[in-house]
């Protein structure tokens, strides 16, 4: 049992990993931008599994769920939080990448400093 | 217009489950919102007035899960076959029906059963794409298509 | 027996996300990362986070989908080199990172561990306040619309700032708007099916979304998850009837309308709260009865957070479908 | 009056914030102008009056819904955020006065209301994050003031903008993400997110790895956004191409907020707690400050875009700003603080004479303003005494600081020499970078700037205001001094 | 016997990532996802019922919606690029 | 009865589950795509119909039951289009229809 909850974080910790190296040696800027968002979903992978409360149900009061344990909501409402500034970011630079692909005709970093060294 | 005003409401009332007040009343306020939309959007044209409940639609429907039971069973007897024996092939299907609603189901139904495929529409004449020769076989003898024609009979 | 489900989602995760950092095609690594989503949303269900579960399907799956989409169909398809020069340091900086993680992990509480320090100092006493002091079922909509109302003021101006910025930075004057026209019209029209189906179910959706607007008190929802979904059943209709006809139902000026109102009307009722006497964003004054005037305050910021996040979403689309081809 | 005084924190954020969807509603470019700088300018006028009101009661407190503290979200007003919100919201106000005949030439009137929307956003996000005492609150403000400012940014003319803040974007939240990160594991073991109560709880398990990993993911991730020493390779692309006003702007602010929210984080929150906090802290910041110092200098000496020279020597300050709290003193802290402060006024100033120089110049590279001084001698006189300061002269702002730091570092024992040593040679480097400017402007032939008219009055008025608090400040050090020394006796929880 | 089913969805989930990750051509990525999201659907609502909340139900209806309007974007994805090929031929080359 | 109901339902949700991964084993054996697609087509039809079946049978008359057929509607109405969809897509771009020698290429250039 607590081998696989360590899982969890390990997994977090993978994920980070490769999200992170996806934003930092990849050269599209598109595939950056998704490297991005999965570090980003790393985050919030480790919030809601900080969240999750053994036995618990989610944190609803309903005739179903009766009088049973709760889960944490206070990572689950800043995590909402987050994935809503994620996909704003990814908003936002996405509209730059299309303006960058109207400037310069490419999405490839090393490429547009090519041009821009001209 | 009303059919979609009703089905919305009563969509409403059995998704939400709550009936206080203030729910109530929110659930008119959607309802009548989304109509207003519904009408800016054009949804009212000719084309989509076809939706007919009546028992031959259910009739239908029994007879159609009958036909996917019978094909699923068909189709995972090939994919379990360690041999894969398929012969896919292309036909034509005409259209019984002229009314493009009843196209749609048409060739929804042949998507919906396992076995075969409509890859393409174009006035009135379905492309299908069948795994097997029977199945395409079936599908010309024109059974589903006389009783999709059948639906709107009066 | 959940958590083996769970461990099995986790790995299919993985290798989903080591597959979207190798593939060279864009595309399919879109597609991916829309796998991605769909597999972390099962994980955030299996782990209690219905709302959360919703919010990253909507987002993740839904929206982010179609707007890598869309920036991908004004831009290549290819990555032509796949790697910086400085691959090795990026690597080595990321090992880095990634050890000091799991060295972290090492003195955690076990996962879900009901004695850990997370659960104890004040998440019991949300859940009893929601009882107490605002009634509505659905704690995590309590805080973020109540206790952390703040918070969410600012995510809603987050997605605010979005909007701005991609209107600003896509919506140039006279760029390109007269192809638009041609190229917009044809659309999904020809495929008699898909557009069919698809308009027999926009109104339904649309019920959808503001059902989940409505019922954020009651079960997973709110004006997140609302905005996107209603967002999502117009940018149908844009994909069925083309752009054209989509902006001529709901015009540029009017989500310019929208995108200011629900922050207006966010921020409006945190004003409120100081105008009848209490804190900014305090809504226990804004009725007689306290627990009334939470009630009362959680739905009118909900709708704000709706109308907000509709008008961004719908105006992001359009400024990015605005650009020509998709 | 007195039942708003109460609610200043919280306007302090809503006034600009609520500004932003009406100035975006308004389709005329002078209307939205108009309201956001009446907006920028309110907010000035409300951190006068909480700096007023920190001077008399030592700090304010508000309960966003009046949900008690640790449960709900609290704001908090203290020296420190008090200084800060002084350089931002008038900084921000200075700026976009000096905008409304600058930004015409950069930016297409129809996109303005977009703009000053955007920058009202910014200017929320930084006070939002200065009147926090929530850690995940910070977090969202500093999204918004992010995502706000690299619109700003992209607003700048030059289509390389759009590869600068590109990079500035997936640094950025990078950094941000960091900092979630660190947030979330401290969380995780003290179940709570107002700073005050981590401060409480933090103890019982300070010991623990994970809050040592914590304070790194916070340091490194704000250390991002602040642009120290390694991680500034977005600051000088990002400042250069953007326009010139929304350079003054955020040259004054983002990356001071950052520094603040990572002195108290490093000092209010792991210092007391963390064993060998402060060995540790100065050991990664002291070595980065003197780099940062050195590389940023030198760099500037040889730059011959003048935008980009003063980008690097922003690297440079921050660099003193670092080390002034890398000596965990409260002479340090001070120091630091003041320079904060100080540093503002003087980048305020020149970055407000260089969009001046825009107006007639096209290129602001040095080639191109050989001989100016003739035409334009307002705003190279402006340049010239802002400089003074940025080098720190006596009399000026710039030079109040220096000797601050100067004392600090005496202080510290034998290491002090060394690090005095760097702030003379650096200050010389800065001698050298403004001389080369002023040397062509003054002394060469004019060649192609026949043309060049001075800056119309709305341009020069504010960027002689800004000189002009370098002088005044530099003689009457007394409010940001006082400030910043009972900020730094907080930061190292001594009683002033 | 929810466990039952359960499993299923998931094992095949696996299946079609695989199918997913092998590709050959972009379709059969795109039938993976759809193929993904209509296991989750039902996963969800066996979840939902395995876990005893039935009125998590609305999240697998928006789930179905959700995967719907994706597949159609990438109908219409292809169907732009359809046309640009045939409007600019030197465009991209393979 | 009850547990003649029980039995039932389970019988469903165990058959259900059987589709749903012959489905996926299929997608996976087939050939090219359009047989990939009938094979996806068993997990897009049968296979929700006798699990939602299921799960109704277990739930009762009860709102549950209801939006669990709304459910199943709209997963009839959707997956045969999307299907449909993606097929005319293929067509479109020209991936071959005819027999079991479609190319191997990648479409997605």
């Amino acid at each position: 049992m607590n081998f696989l909850g360590i899982y969890y974080y390990w997994v977090f910790a993978i994920l980070l990993m490769v999200g992170f190296y996806a934003v930092i040696a990849k050269l599209n800027l598109i595939k950056k931008l998704i490297g991005l968002s999965l570090f980003q979903a790393a985050v919030f992978l480790l919030y809601i599994t900080v969240g999750k409360v053994e036995g618990g149900t989610a944190p609803i009061f309903a005739s179903a769920a009766g009088e049973r344990l709760f889960s944490n909501p206070l990572p689950q409402v800043l995590i909402l939080t987050a994935i809503v500034v994620g996909i704003s970011t990814t908003a936002l630079g996405l509209g730059i990448i299309v303006r960058i692909k109207e400037e310069y005709g490419t999405i490839e970093e090393q490429e547009i400093q090519e041009i821009d060294r001209q | 217009m009303i059919i979609l005003l009703l089905s919305l409401g009563a969509a409403w009332l059995l998704w939400s489950g709550l009936y206080k007040p203030l729910l109530l009343f929110l659930g008119g306020l959607s309802c009548l919102l989304t109509f207003l939309l519904a009408r800016r959007i054009d949804y009212f044209d000719d084309e989509l007035y076809g939706l007919h409940f009546s028992l031959r639609l259910l009739r239908y429907w029994f007879w159609l899960g009958g036909q996917i039971f019978r094909s699923s069973i068909d189709v995972s007897r090939i994919v379990l076959h360690p041999k894969l024996p398929i012969s896919p092939r292309v036909i034509d299907v005409k259209a019984e029906a002229g009314h493009p609603f009843d196209v749609v189901t048409l060739g929804n139904s042949i998507t919906l059963t396992p076995g075969t495929l409509s890859i393409d529409v174009h006035e009135g004449v379905i492309k299908v794409h069948a795994l097997t020769e029977a199945g395409a076989r079936d599908l010309a003898s024109g059974d589903m298509n006389r009783r999709v024609a059948e639906i709107r009979k009066d | 027996m959940t958590i083996v489900f769970g461990v099995f989602l986790l790995t299919l995760m993985l290798v989903t996300a080591i597959a979207i950092v190798r593939t060279q095609n864009l595309f399919v690594a879109v597609m991916l990362s829309g796998i991605f989503s769909l597999l972390l949303a099962s994980n955030f269900f299996l782990l209690d986070a219905a709302d959360v579960a919703l919010t990253e399907a909507a987002v993740g799956a839904g929206i982010s989908t179609v707007l890598y989409l869309s920036a991908l169909a004004l831009s290549a398809q290819h990555e032509h080199a796949p790697y910086s020069s400085h691959r090795l340091i990026a690597l080595a900086v990321v090992s880095f990172t990634t050890l000091a993680v799991i060295y972290a992990t090492f003195d955690q509480p076990r996962v879900g561990d009901p004695a850990a320090p997370v659960h104890q100092h004040v998440a019991p006493w949300y859940l009893e306040m929601t009882r107490d002091a605002i009634d509505i079922p659905n704690v995590v909509t309590a805080v973020l619309g109540s206790f952390r109302g703040y918070d969410t003021l600012g995510e809603v101006f987050v997605v605010f700032t979005a909007g701005i910025g991609v209107l600003f930075l896509l919506d140039k004057p006279g760029a390109r708007h007269s192809q638009t026209q041609t190229v917009g019209q044809v659309r999904l029209r020809h495929y008699l099916i898909p557009r069919l189906v698809g308009r027999m179910l926009i109104p339904f959706i649309l019920l959808f979304g503001l059902y989940v607007q409505f019922h954020g008190e009651y079960g997973p929802g709110g004006g997140f998850q609302a905005g996107a979904l209603v967002a999502a059943s117009i940018i149908l209709y844009a994909l069925l009837e083309g752009e054209t006809r989509a902006l001529r139902a709901l015009p540029r000026r009017l989500l310019t309308l929208l995108i200011a109102s629900g922050a207006l009307l966010y921020c409006g009722v945190g004003v409120a709260g100081i105008l009848l006497g209490g804190n900014f964003l305090d809504y226990s004054v804004l009725a007689d009865d306290p627990v009334k005037g939470q009630q009362l305050g959680i739905i009118l910021i909900e709708a704000g957070v709706g109308i907000t996040v509709t008008g961004v979403l719908l105006s992001i689309f359009h400024a990015f479908a605005a650009r020509g081809r998709f | 009056m007195t039942a708003l005084q109460a609610h200043l924190p919280a306007l302090q954020v809503v006034v600009p914030m609520l500004s932003a969807p009406l100035a975006m509603l308004l389709r005329e470019h002078r209307l939205s102008w108009t309201l956001a700088t009446a907006a920028s300018l309110c907010a000035f006028a409300i951190a006068i009056a909480l700096t007023l009101a920190v001077f008399d009661t030592g700090g304010m407190r508000y309960l966003m819904g009046s949900w008690p503290a640790p449960f709900g979200i609290e704001l908090g007003v203290d020296a420190m955020s008090a200084l800060l919100l002084l350089v931002v919201t008038g900084a921000s106000s200075l700026a976009l006065i000096a905008g409304a005949s600058s930004l015409d030439r950069e930016i297409e009137v129809e996109r303005q209301p977009l703009f000053y929307a955007a920058w009202l956003l910014a200017l929320a996000g930084l006070c939002g994050i200065l009147v926090t005492a929530d850690a995940f609150n910070i977090f969202v403000f500093m999204e918004i003031s992010a995502l706000a400012s690299y619109v700003l940014i992209a607003g700048g003319p030059d289509r390389r903008a759009l590869l600068a803040v590109f990079k500035y974007l997936v640094m950025g939240t990078i950094g941000a993400t960091f900092y979630l990160i660190g947030v979330g594991l401290i969380y995780l073991m003290t179940g709570t997110l107002n700073l005050d109560d981590i401060v409480y709880r933090i103890d019982e398990v300070a010991e623990l790895k994970p809050i040592l990993i914590a304070a790194g993911f916070i340091s490194v991730g704000l250390a991002l956004k602040a642009a120290i020493f390694p991680l500034h390779v977005w600051l000088p692309n990002a400042y250069t191409f953007a326009p010139h006003v929304v350079t003054v702007f955020l040259a004054a602010c983002s990356t001071k907020v950052a520094l603040y929210v990572l002195l108290r984080f490093n000092f209010v929150v792991f210092k007391p707690y963390l064993e060998g906090h402060d060995l540790k802290f100065a050991i990664f910041a002291l070595p980065l400050a003197l780099l940062a110092i050195l590389v940023g200098s030198a760099v500037a000496m040889f730059e011959s875009n003048l935008k980009r020279m003063l980008a690097w020597s922003s690297v440079a300050q921050i660099g003193y700003i670092t080390l002034g709290a890398g000596l965990v003193s409260v002479a340090g802290l001070t120091a630091g603080l003041l320079h904060i402060f100080n540093h503002a006024l003087a980048k305020a100033a020149l970055f407000l004479a260089l969009a001046c120089l825009a107006v007639s110049v096209s290129k602001l590279r040095i080639e191109n303003i050989g001989g100016i001084a003739k035409r334009m001698p307002w705003t190279m006189a402006a340049f010239v005494l802002a400089g003074l300061s940025l080098i720190g002269v006596p009399g000026t702002a710039g030079f109040i600081s220096k000797w601050y730091l100067i004392t600090a570092t005496f202080d510290s024992g034998s290491l002090g020499v060394l690090l005095v040593a760097v702030i003379v040679v650096s200050s010389l480097m800065a001698v050298v970078y403004i001389w080369r400017v002023v040397e062509c402007a003054y002394f060469r032939e004019a060649e192609e700037v026949q043309s060049a008219r001075e800056a119309p009055l709305m341009l020069l008025l504010p960027t002689w205001a800004a000189v002009l608090l370098n002088f005044y400040f530099g003689l009457f050090p007394g409010v940001p001094l006082e400030l910043s020394s009972s900020a730094a006796n907080l930061l190292l929880g001594q009683v002033p | 016997m929810y466990y039952a089913v359960t499993i299923a969805l998931l094992v095949t989930m696996a299946l079609a990532l695989l199918r997913a990750l092998l590709g050959p051509s972009v379709y059969d990525r795109v039938l993976a996802v759809n193929m993904i999201g209509t296991k989750t659907v039902l996963l969800l609502s066996v979840l939902s019922f395995l876990f005893g909340r039935p009125d998590f139900l609305d999240l697998a209806l928006a789930y179905a919606l959700i995967n719907f309007i994706g597949v159609l974007a990438v109908l219409e994805f292809f169907r732009v690029r359809a046309e640009q090929d045939k409007s600019d031929a030197n465009t991209e080359s393979r | 009865m009850e547990t003649l109901l029980d039995i039932l339902s389970w019988l469903l949700l165990t058959i259900g589950g059987i589709f749903v991964f012959i489905g996926g084993l299929g997608a996976l054996r087939m050939p090219d795509l359009y047989t990939r697609m009938h094979a996806a087509s068993v997990t897009d039809s049968i296979a929700p119909i006798l699990i939602f079946v299921g799960i109704m049978l277990q739930s009762g008359l009860s709102l549950a039951s209801v939006k669990l057929a709304a459910i199943l509607l709209f997963l009839l109405l959707t997956g045969p289009t999307a299907s449909n969809a993606l097929a005319s897509a293929a067509l479109l771009s020209g991936y071959k229809a005819d027999g079991p020698a479609a190319s191997e290429e990648d479409a997605g250039k």
